[in-house]
């Protein structure tokens, strides 16, 4: 296990800083350009439902280095209402900021692993596994 | 996406062809790689990956620039590839629930069969079609075992799934009336209470429920709110609306319903039926009920069957062969 | 798209910006004009496009070559466009039907809505979720005029709208049964031929009906070929299968059900349920009867709701989320 | 009214024939390069049509220039089998090529006008106009 980098969410700004260092792990741990820009997509996912919807939260980023393979692990942990129906949450199409395909199921699609917990009033937590091909 | 490797040379080679000749043989090429990723479900974002390699080996010297730009690009791609793969997602669920919606459609039409009963000395012609493919009319033959034919007609408000789910509540209860030997306005009042009881209050069903007692040649009918049928007088050729007051279906558990009756003579018809056929809409116009009767009265010389086949033919073309609503209509010929 | 314009101000702004600065910032704002252009119903060949210009905008001397490989590249975008055009189509006609099937949901909600009874000396938990929106499970509670209480739970083959059409005749044939009087196997019996009269060969429904007198803590059960609840024994501390044996409910009209019977001591459960629950699968892989047991003994010192609802929890979870099956489970703790 | 020029359809070289034309056709016609590619797609798309579902057709190309709009015409005729439900063919997903986002849907999305005719055992006209902006 690689250490442990993590970015508050409090502005919007710290969006680009999550980004920024997931792009940092994800280049050391060996992702090519465009699954770069995948995780840094699915960090702006997070990183923004946290920065939209709680209080504070923060992104932690390691690196995942296996017998078999390596990879990116990203975890979104925050304070919030907490998500009551997780189903719908991941369904398609309904997606809380309104966009258009993106939300988690955007997340889950960019990802190779994802789970997500949540309690309300407790808070939500996400984690999102890639690994390099 | 384990093909990309050799689809990446086939890039590169029809780039470097184009580039050289822009001729449109490559372009055509561009193409059919496009729609060979699509059919395999690679993300527009390979795309332009596929082409910056491409680019890249082309010319080892590329700009600095220009290998910038191209990560933008990439970058912009992304959603788009989100989108993607949600259209491919879409498409599987969306062939799921028409497979889904045709089984139930079928399991209707099971549930829904009326067998038209044989009656000397009356000439029966049905005919009920879905506006989609579930349908929320209903139509019923029921041969009492006092010799009596009733026939039910109803429509549930709405078209669609849920009008098809509260259709089947009327098909179970009727099933569950004592065979035929109950009048018109006591079914009505038992199936408006099972509709109040099951059914929340924004939706409601309008039923008409005629009896006909061959020997006598007597019809007794009741109606819930629904779409007056007409009443043909041979003797003086000319046709009435069958007037009957009810509450529709549901609203209220206590209500009870009038029951009109009526002799029918030799040629006499009951044209029975849904405000599918009464509110036919030819563009934004809806027709006028003289113009139903005009239709009626041109095939009125027919088989009942083929009188009702004729008429329903006529409205279908006239709404352009898009039924706006469910269609049902019934013909009795004394 | 009229609103391209300023976006292409925009994006060649950002797009200098980010050749000279390589940063993360600007590559933020290409994701968020690439998801405000899918907002927009941008195809992605627009965004090539725009690129091009901004890069002929930035560079006026851009090499020949560059240029038409960029042109080749806007070639194969054009498929992706219209598949990009489908998927803005899919998504209006997704929420259309969702819309449709949300109504009739809603009605089937109302049709199958069923009370908890209160009664001394049970712990009654029930939790049943659809794998879709509308449910192919049932269940029901029918409370005796001679205190004992009934519960059934009926599961039809497949799920989604054909299931619940299925669904709602289970529900109108117990209404028409008298209150509580008739016994697991009479009930089994009769509506075993309301199935077979009404729903064709291929379709069929699993039941098990139990009832349990509150007095003598007796409860008699019956199975048409349900997936077989679980038995706790407290005195001993175990699980053991509720074994009943019985043809599905709609294959054979004559079909006799066998009646067992068991008594409930202090503490004992009894736990109903649908093979949504037992044929959970995490991945590739089913789990294991033993699994469910494992989850059930876990929460089992909780109140018999909230043991049903984490046990619910648990498993949605192990499945990601997204039921593969309706899911019906009932606990009832002595 | 300009001239018009058509192209027959009989082998797969001929899709990339009535594509060449089609374009220099669109590009008199004032069209830029994005709707050109669009144009050239659609074409592609009606002549497949004709080179595996028919015996001969035939493409025709036409500068509409009203007073308000100047656009293309493009006029797909063949002698073929005929189409039997054209709401089918017509019906997204529904795609006789088998392939996913074309077939005659995908050309309707191209252009601003479709019009398809077509009698069983005779043949089909296909009239797509695109309107230069
Ligand atoms: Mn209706
Ligand atoms: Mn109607
Ligand atoms: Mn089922
Ligand atoms: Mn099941």
């Amino acid at each position: 296990m690689d250490l442990q980098s993590c970015v508050t969410i409090e502005k919007e700004w710290d969006i680009v800083k999550a980004r920024q260092l997931g792009r940092e792990v994800a280049q050391e741990a060996g992702f090519g350009t465009v699954d770069q820009a995948r995780i840094a997509t699915a960090i702006s996912e997070l990183a923004r439902n946290i920065y939209l919807y709680t209080n504070s939260g923060k992104l932690c980023f390691e690196i995942i280095d296996n017998v078999e393979q390596k990879g990116i692990s990203m975890l979104s942990i925050d304070d919030g209402p907490g998500i009551e129906d997780i189903s719908q949450v991941m369904e398609d199409g309904y997606s809380t900021s309104g966009g258009l395909g993106a939300g988690l199921p955007g997340v889950k699609r960019l990802v190779d692993q994802f789970d997500i917990q949540s309690e309300k009033g407790k808070g939500t937590e996400i984690r999102a596994v890639k690994w390099a091909r | 996406m384990g093909t990309l490797k050799p689809d990446a040379a086939n890039y590169q080679s029809l780039l470097r062809h184009y580039i050289a000749k822009q001729d449109e043989h490559s372009l055509y090429g561009a193409e059919q790689i496009s729609k060979h990723f699509i059919k395999n479900n690679v993300p527009p974002e390979e795309i332009v990956n596929l082409h910056n390699q491409a680019l890249s080996a082309l010319y080892p010297d590329l700009p600095e620039h220009i290998q910038h730009s191209m990560k933008f690009l990439l970058e912009t791609m992304i959603s788009y590839g989100i989108a993607h793969q949600e259209y491919h997602t879409l498409r599987e669920q969306q062939s799921e629930i028409k497979s889904e919606i045709a089984v139930a459609a079928n399991m209707q039409d099971t549930l829904l069969a009326t067998t038209k009963p044989v009656i000397d000395g009356l000439d029966i012609g049905a005919v009920s079609v879905p506006a989609h493919q579930m349908s929320g009319d209903y139509h019923h033959f029921v041969t009492g075992e006092d010799g009596s034919l009733g026939i039910a007609v109803a429509d549930v408000i709405g078209k669609g799934i849920p009008a098809a789910l509260c259709m089947s509540m009327i098909k179970y209860s009727m099933d569950s009336l004592p065979e035929g030997t109950m009048r018109p306005q006591s079914i009505l009042k038992k199936l408006n209470r099972v509709v109040e009881r099951n059914v929340d209050a924004s939706m409601f069903i309008t039923m008409f429920y005629a009896q006909y007692f061959p020997k006598s040649g007597k019809i007794l009918y009741s109606s819930a709110g629904h779409e007056p049928g007409f009443y043909y007088n041979a003797k003086e050729n000319t046709f009435e609306e069958i007037k009957a007051k009810g509450l529709v279906l549901g609203v209220n558990p206590d209500t009870e319903y009038r029951q009109y009756e009526r002799i029918l003579h030799q040629g006499d018809m009951v044209i029975l039926l849904t405000d599918g056929v009464t509110e036919c809409r030819q563009g934004e116009r809806f027709i006028e009920n003289k113009e139903v009767l005009d239709v009626i009265a041109t095939f009125s010389h027919l088989e009942a069957q083929e009188m009702v086949n004729k008429v329903y033919k006529h409205f279908e073309r006239l709404q352009d062969f898009q039924l706006r609503d469910d269609f049902t209509l019934i013909v009795l010929k004394k």
